[in-house]
């Protein structure tokens, strides 16, 4: 199944562009998370992270969906 | 009406506030956010927010609804997205009610919660020309 | 600039809001009492506010200045007096700081503390052609 | 002594003018208020209100002196 990756501020900026596509197999967000923080160092852990799952907040387990758009958020600036 | 929205552009606080008069209202409670030349001791020159459009707008949205339910006010609350200035007005919370308490509680309600909940980034560029995501110390560390 | 300030006609909150405008402050909290169509079950007209002008110009200045030195803010306040309308703003209080808790404690303290401390009189004209000294119920009684 | 009363708000509608004044031998505040809470029908007690002396937050008890500007202060509004 083919999921999109939208990136913003932070993540964007370390993985070089706005958003890319990936061919996978099932999965769930923590294991795209995994592979992609190692693909472009991104350095927190997916717990420090929350995620959305066609602009809704997710559970990092759920399973994923072919064409789903995956957005991880880092902490907002709070202040 | 928008409850809760996105600006690229310099916000008219004055047609806010006018649209949530009520002559049921008698109090009114407003915050906003300026950019601050300075933070966590460094002398900041200019902010830049990101925001996740889609995300935020639900989010913020859910945010003020929640606090028009809670408190029985009515509210409304614009971010600013893009380069702001020392001094630029970076968020709008507006709160009318039938007392000062629940306006308020309710402004404050939405503050907290859209700087806790909402996706929106802000990135400061310091005066000695390093920049840096902000509350992402871990994030950064790799970059 | 006066710290508090009694007026007679309509407020210009826009230039007040920028009196306290500083590249130092990130957050800003105002608050707005606004006249409202209904007070305890009954339809009210107007409002008639009257001060003792010298002992409230010194009282609502104490206020201001306890709120500005107790949590390190800006802060200013006014008062209007004269006949009011439904809709009308009857008191603006403005407060800019470093951080929002200040700014919201301060502006909460001065609304509080002057409604509670300083002799401002609030006559409410009823629709039913009736009119009212507010919280001054033994007082009337032998008016 | 001259003493000068002004009225503010019911208390200057209940008696009828915005100020008067009177001439006593050595009084205090809660004295002259009672005086005139007699002659105009002022209903609270003095504990109800409170009171000023040349524009300052007075004790009901302090002695007045001559040219003294005595302001009986109802409730505010409070809300």
């Amino acid at each position: 199944m083919r999921i999109e990756i939208e990136y913003f501020a932070i993540l964007r900026e370390q993985a070089g562009q706005a958003g890319e596509s990936l061919e996978l197999d099932a999965a769930t967000p923590v294991e795209v998370y995994r592979l992609l923080a190692e693909r472009h160092g991104f350095a927190p852990g997916h717990d420090r992270l929350r995620v959305a799952v066609n602009d809704a907040f997710a559970d990092w387990h759920t399973p994923l969906a072919d064409g789903d758009r995956l957005v991880f958020i880092p902490p907002v600036a709070g202040g | 009406m928008k409850r809760f929205a996105l600006a690229d552009r310099p916000v008219d606080t004055r047609a806010l506030r006018e649209s949530l008069a009520d002559p049921g209202c008698g109090g009114y409670a407003a915050f906003e956010g300026w950019v601050r030349d300075h933070n966590e001791g460094r002398r900041v020159r200019r902010l830049e927010y990101e925001a996740y459009p889609d995300l935020a707008l639900a989010e913020g949205t859910r945010v003020v609804a929640e606090a028009m339910e809670r408190f029985s006010v009515n509210a409304r609350c614009v971010h600013r997205t893009g380069d702001l200035a020392v001094g630029d007005l970076a968020v709008w919370v507006g709160v009318s009610g039938a007392h000062r308490d629940e306006a308020f509680q309710a402004c404050r309600y939405i503050i907290d919660e859209i700087k806790r909940r909402v996706p929106i980034w802000k990135k400061e560029h310091y005066t000695d020309g390093t920049a840096e995501w902000v509350n992402c110390v871990a994030c950064a560390a790799h970059s």
